[in-house]
């Protein structure tokens, strides 16, 4: 079983008018010290291990699906999970 | 001949278009589910209606573009038949690869809806034959990511075609040179975020939109022969 | 994980305290069972018996509602009620309150307020064609209420918009007094085919019960129990009761649902929505409702969450579910209509012949109650009530300083109420269906019926400051504004649906307000002709003990019968003659310019007359139907100098005109006063039917806004001054 | 300077429609062996040291205005940055 992040964010030629709103909600709301601030989604998966090769099938996930590589960009990480009994 | 109107799950403007094209244009419009593998035999357009497919989760027309029917889209698309998407519709053809760029959320971050103004750049298309070059049209929008984006290349290409068929005058979600509606290279695929079927009766508040669809309807009459 | 105590236990430690019960309803419990109710069966009373679900504390004030009329074809009672608008159609209207999640969670608070009362519509067999709204925020002064106010909208408009129904129409307050207690009421209206009209009942030994739409998790437990207790700063931390709303779920089960009932008509015995009290109330009102008894095995029941107790899975309220009652032999049928739209429709249990409401869970018996018992015992109180001290004041009216007219109108222009609300229903989509005539931003919205050359009028009304200081009369005026609205777009009122937001009833004053509210509204209802078909009830709007104002929405729906009688509020050609019908008074106490010059109403409301009220509206009616106005608006909120600023600002076009009155009275909100205009041409034929009920008082025309009064003169540039007033709220909300 | 990182997601009994819609879409693709997919949002904020302590700064900002705590979880990752010239 493997556990996968993934993190999606606008290309950073793209304005991110998300980032915009929380940067000036954030000075609204006193932290004068934020610089910059970017909002991304962020995907937890939990996949089956098939025998593929899980970094193939996230990165087809990702540029099929997850995002849209016209103006997004992503990034992983995978962890490998042995079975357990869940919480 | 037969209208196509593609109905994803969450489409909502399907109704819309088919009263449009049965009450106002009097041409044969048919629902098409997006499980069907093929469109009619005898389709003349198809339309993908605007709405929330998928609910717009993930990015709106994300998960519509895989429904099994846009392979036959697609293809009809390849024949050089008219294909038009309006609003979701629009965001599903940029998403399955029919048009160019891509629709993010308004600068504003809000939904809108309201009349808005545009200017008809391009009035050669099938699709605005019947307008003015230049003439200013008021159609609704309604819509929370209808910010149409792409890089400078692509912009300088659209240019250089011709690609671009409807800007606004007041560009009200931050679109990339105030793009409205696009074409294809071939021009026989329209992708506009405002809706004409909204403003194709004086009742509504104006009829601006029905010369696109007297437009289209006018071609695909032609194509018949 | 909760631990269920055992019967003994419950009654030791009253539990059933803590979940709003109290001794003497418990013991009534036990009386009806003969015996001690065990964990899941106090739970199940608790629920049903909380003032959201059983109304035990205004069940008698709502007797006084008129409820019959001869095109009433459902009155409350059901999901919805109908009205019958000719050719074999109904309109089918319901308004509901979501004040509390709103309250806490405005997005999703406001979005699932929204997505039940759609459910209520379609689970009567009718599609929704239109959403309203009724909002009041505290004021826009400080970041925590703009963030409510920007996310209520957004939670309504994704909603609907996704869903596909235009809002077409709604209000917005703006009051200290709401600030911690958001009022958030959604009214919904849908079109039936009379034939396709459903009840929610559960008929027919045997008949199995379906539960479709999303699975149960643990949200929203205890929904009802927590609309019915106050707020306090100690119980922040309490406020858990979220609930996720999922419209595109909601799409999907209203096309499968709508597609059972009109093209399965023969298979489908009852339908009803999950709302309030989730699972045990709908199932056991549906039983309760035919006289049948039910069995449901919870087993069977679509589970997001492992280890879900019984109590947790008949009250919880996750959304966008609802409970069928088919006919047996048609299982397959209904399953495979409802995997068609990709939702799910599980058999969880079966109509019985006997009396009982009884939950298996893992082959245990783990609730055996007379249905009746459930649903139709619950306690009816009539509480004490003791008339406020503050409506006992000098008659005498505040007076307004005005130095400068034309920066007093400026202002008022300016203040939250009063200013446009275009930057609120822009975000929502009003338009989607091609029904809407008339969009929102003026008086009612009008929706036009496909196929016919009739439309419906619509809109929802209340000022509270009016009740805060006369609930009775303030109770009627919020009757006649919503008629006014209705009358000045050209329709005839049908009928209302109402949401009573009041704060605890167990404060006798608050209980007073009640009573009074709803007395006035009940005297308007007869004199109007627009029985109650619907309604909802949302007390303990409180906040450390301080009630918000009374706030008892009207929700009127009108019909129009042809379309050239469609009556919008904006002045259309040069040259048009203005009048306005209806006496101007020195009436200022609750006004919008008291407000604005004291910060906050006070004194006695002025008088007001229903009798004239309803003399002026017949006159409007007749106007129009005479084809004799250019336009009609209503006056309300701001008075006469804000209705003819409205009406030019609508039409792009100035005015010119001059009253013979003194300044101040440009402001006073006297009641039963309309705005028309009319072209020259019908001048004579006008001037007969208004006789002295109005006066002329000028012309459409030029670009500036131009009225003149005994004192100072208002003239003003119509495009800047439009500009302000049209940028006024988006400023305050940025 | 701090680069920080925060991950926003639903807590555990609040319905994730997106999750499931992506999900569905997922299997539809054949990635059948996707078992559970969780939305969530993902900000980098770029904050200015001011000598407070960046950790409460964060918190505060997650109750407040980032995440809503009645339904929303967070965590995130502070990473100390040495000013250095922008990428
Ligand atoms: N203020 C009211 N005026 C008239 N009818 C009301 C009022 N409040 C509730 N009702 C009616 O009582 C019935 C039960 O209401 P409610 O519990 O809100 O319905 P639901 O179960 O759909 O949530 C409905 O038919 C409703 O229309
Ligand atoms: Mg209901």
């Amino acid at each position: 079983m493997y556990h996968v992040k993934v993190y999606i964010t606008y290309k950073p030629s793209i304005l991110d008018p998300q980032g915009e709103a929380v940067k000036t909600a954030l000075h609204r709301l006193d932290y004068q010290n934020v610089e910059t601030v970017t909002v991304g989604k962020y995907f937890e998966i939990d996949i089956k291990d098939d025998g593929r090769s899980i970094e193939d099938e996230v990165e087809k996930m990702c540029d099929e699906l997850l995002a849209n590589v016209n103006m997004e960009t992503y990034r992983y990480e995978i962890e490998s999970v042995t079975q357990t009994a869940e919480d | 001949m037969k209208y196509a109107i593609i109905r994803f799950p969450g489409s909502n403007c399907d109704w819309d278009l088919f009263y449009v094209l049965r009450d106002v244009l009097k041409v044969t419009p048919e629902f098409i589910d997006y499980r069907e593998q093929q469109l009619p035999a005898d389709t003349g357009a198809v339309l993908v209606p605007g709405g929330f497919s998928y609910g717009d989760y993930l990015r709106s027309g994300a998960i519509a573009r895989f429904s099994p029917i846009m392979e036959d889209v697609k293809h009809f698309a390849d024949t050089g038949k008219p294909v038009i998407g309006i609003c979701n519709g629009f965001q599903v053809l940029t998403e399955a690869g029919l048009l160019p760029g891509a629709l993010r959320h308004n600068m504003s971050l809000d939904f809108i809806c309201k009349p808005q103004p545009l200017s008809v750049v391009n009035n050669q298309t099938l699709f605005t034959d019947q307008f003015e070059k230049d003439q200013t049209v008021m159609f609704p929008i309604a819509h929370g990511e209808g910010n149409y984006y792409c890089d400078d290349e692509t912009l300088t290409e659209l240019k250089q075609n011709n690609q671009i068929v409807f800007i606004y005058q007041d560009n009200p979600n931050g679109s990339t040179a105030d793009i409205a509606g696009i074409v294809n290279k071939q021009g026989n695929v329209l992708g506009m975020m405002p809706h004409p079927e909204r403003a194709s009766e004086s009742i509504l508040g104006g009829a601006d939109g029905k010369l696109l669809f007297e437009s289209l309807v006018a071609s695909v009459e032609m194509a018949v022969g | 994980m909760m631990t269920e105590l055992s019967p003994v236990d419950i009654k030791a430690q009253k539990l059933y305290q803590q979940w709003g019960l109290s001794d003497d309803e418990f013991s009534q419990v036990e009386k009806l069972l003969g015996r001690l109710p065990n964990f899941t069966e106090t739970g199940l009373f608790a629920a049903i018996w909380s003032e959201h679900c059983a109304y035990k504390n205004s069940k008698p004030l709502l007797k006084q509602f008129p409820t019959t009329g001869k095109r009433i074809l459902q009155g409350p009672g059901e999901g919805a009620g109908i009205i019958d608008i000719d050719d074999g159609q109904g309109v089918v209207f319901k308004a509901e309150s979501h004040n509390h999640p709103t309250a806490v969670e405005p997005y999703q608070g406001a979005a699932t307020g929204v997505g039940g009362i759609v459910r209520d519509i379609f689970s009567m067999g009718a599609r929704p064609v239109a959403m309203l709204d009724s909002l009041h925020f505290g004021e826009l002064d400080d970041t925590q209420t703009k963030y409510l106010v920007d996310q209520t909208i957004a939670g309504i408009g994704d909603y609907g918009n996704c869903m596909g129904i235009p809002t077409v129409g709604g209000e917005t307050t703006f009051d200290d007094i709401f600030k911690h207690n958001t009022v958030m009421n959604a009214m919904c209206v849908g079109l039936l085919d009379n034939a396709d009209q459903q009840k929610g009942a559960a008929a027919g030994d045997d008949n199995p019960i379906y539960y479709v739409g999303a699975k149960t998790g643990r949200d929203g437990i205890q929904g009802a129990i927590f609309a019915s207790a106050e707020f306090s700063d100690e119980q922040e931390s309490q406020r858990s009761a979220v609930q996720v709303g999922d419209p595109f779920a909601e799409k999907q089960l209203m096309e499968a649902c709508l597609e059972l009932i009109h093209e399965h008509t023969d298979i489908l015995v009852g339908i009803q929505d999950m709302g309030a009290a989730g699972l045990v109330s709908s199932s056991a009102e549906m039983g309760a409702k035919a006289g049948y008894g039910m069995e449901l095995n919870l087993d069977l029941v679509p589970q997001r969450e492992a280890g879900m107790i019984p109590y947790e899975l008949m009250l919880s309220e996750s959304q966008e579910r609802m409970l069928l009652c088919i006919k047996k032999g048609h299982e397959q049928e209904v399953e495979d209509l409802f995997a068609k739209y990709e939702s799910e429709a599980v058999q969880i249990g079966h109509v019985t012949d006997s009396t009982q409401y009884k939950l298996y869970q893992h082959d245990q018996l783990v609730a055996d109650v007379p249905v009746h018992a459930l649903v139709d015992e619950a306690p009816v109180y009539h509480k004490p009530s003791r008339r406020p001290a503050r409506l006992d004041q000098a008659a005498g009216q505040f007076e307004p300083t005005i130095n400068d007219l034309n920066e007093t109108l400026i202002q008022m222009l300016s203040q939250p109420t009063i200013a446009s609300k275009h930057s609120i229903y822009e975000r929502y989509d009003s338009m989607v269906q091609t029904n809407t005539v008339v969009a929102p931003g003026g008086d009612a919205a009008v929706i036009r019926l496909r196929g016919t050359d009739k439309a419906l009028a619509m809109t929802t009304d209340a000022n509270p400051r009016y009740l805060y200081l006369e609930p009775h009369d303030g109770g009627q005026i919020a009757m006649s504004e919503a008629a006014r609205n209705i009358v000045a777009s050209g329709a005839i009122p049908l009928g209302i649906t109402d949401c009573l937001n009041f704060g605890s009833p167990e404060d006798p004053e608050v209980y007073y307000e009640l009573e009074q509210a709803t007395k006035g509204m009940a005297e308007a209802c007869e004199i109007f002709e627009t029985p109650v078909i619907s309604g909802n009830v949302s007390l303990y709007n409180e906040f450390n003990k301080q009630p918000i104002y009374p706030t008892p929405m009207v929700g009127m729906v009108g019909l129009i019968k042809s379309s050239d009688l469609i009556t919008t509020i904006d002045f259309k050609h040069e040259g048009d003659l203005i009048y306005v019908l209806g006496q101007t008074n020195g009436d200022f106490n609750g006004t919008e310019i008291q407000k604005m010059q004291q910060q906050e109403v006070s004194g006695r409301l002025f008088d007001f007359d229903i009798t004239y009220e309803k003399q002026q509206q017949d006159l409007v009616t007749n106007l129009i139907n005479s084809h004799l106005l250019q336009s009609a608006h209503d006056l309300a909120e701001g008075g006469l100098a804000v209705g003819l600023a409205e009406s030019s600002f609508n039409g792009n076009v100035g005015i010119d005109v001059a009253v013979d009155m003194p300044q101040n009275y440009l402001f006073a909100e006297t009641q039963s006063r309309f705005i028309v205009s009319v072209a020259p041409e019908n001048q004579a034929a006008a001037e007969k039917v208004i006789g002295e009920n109005g006066a002329l008082i000028g012309k459409v025309g030029g670009s500036q806004l131009l009225i003149r009064t005994n004192d100072q003169d208002i003239n003003l540039d119509l495009a800047k001054t439009k500009q302000t007033w049209r940028e006024a709220l988006a400023c305050q909300l940025n």
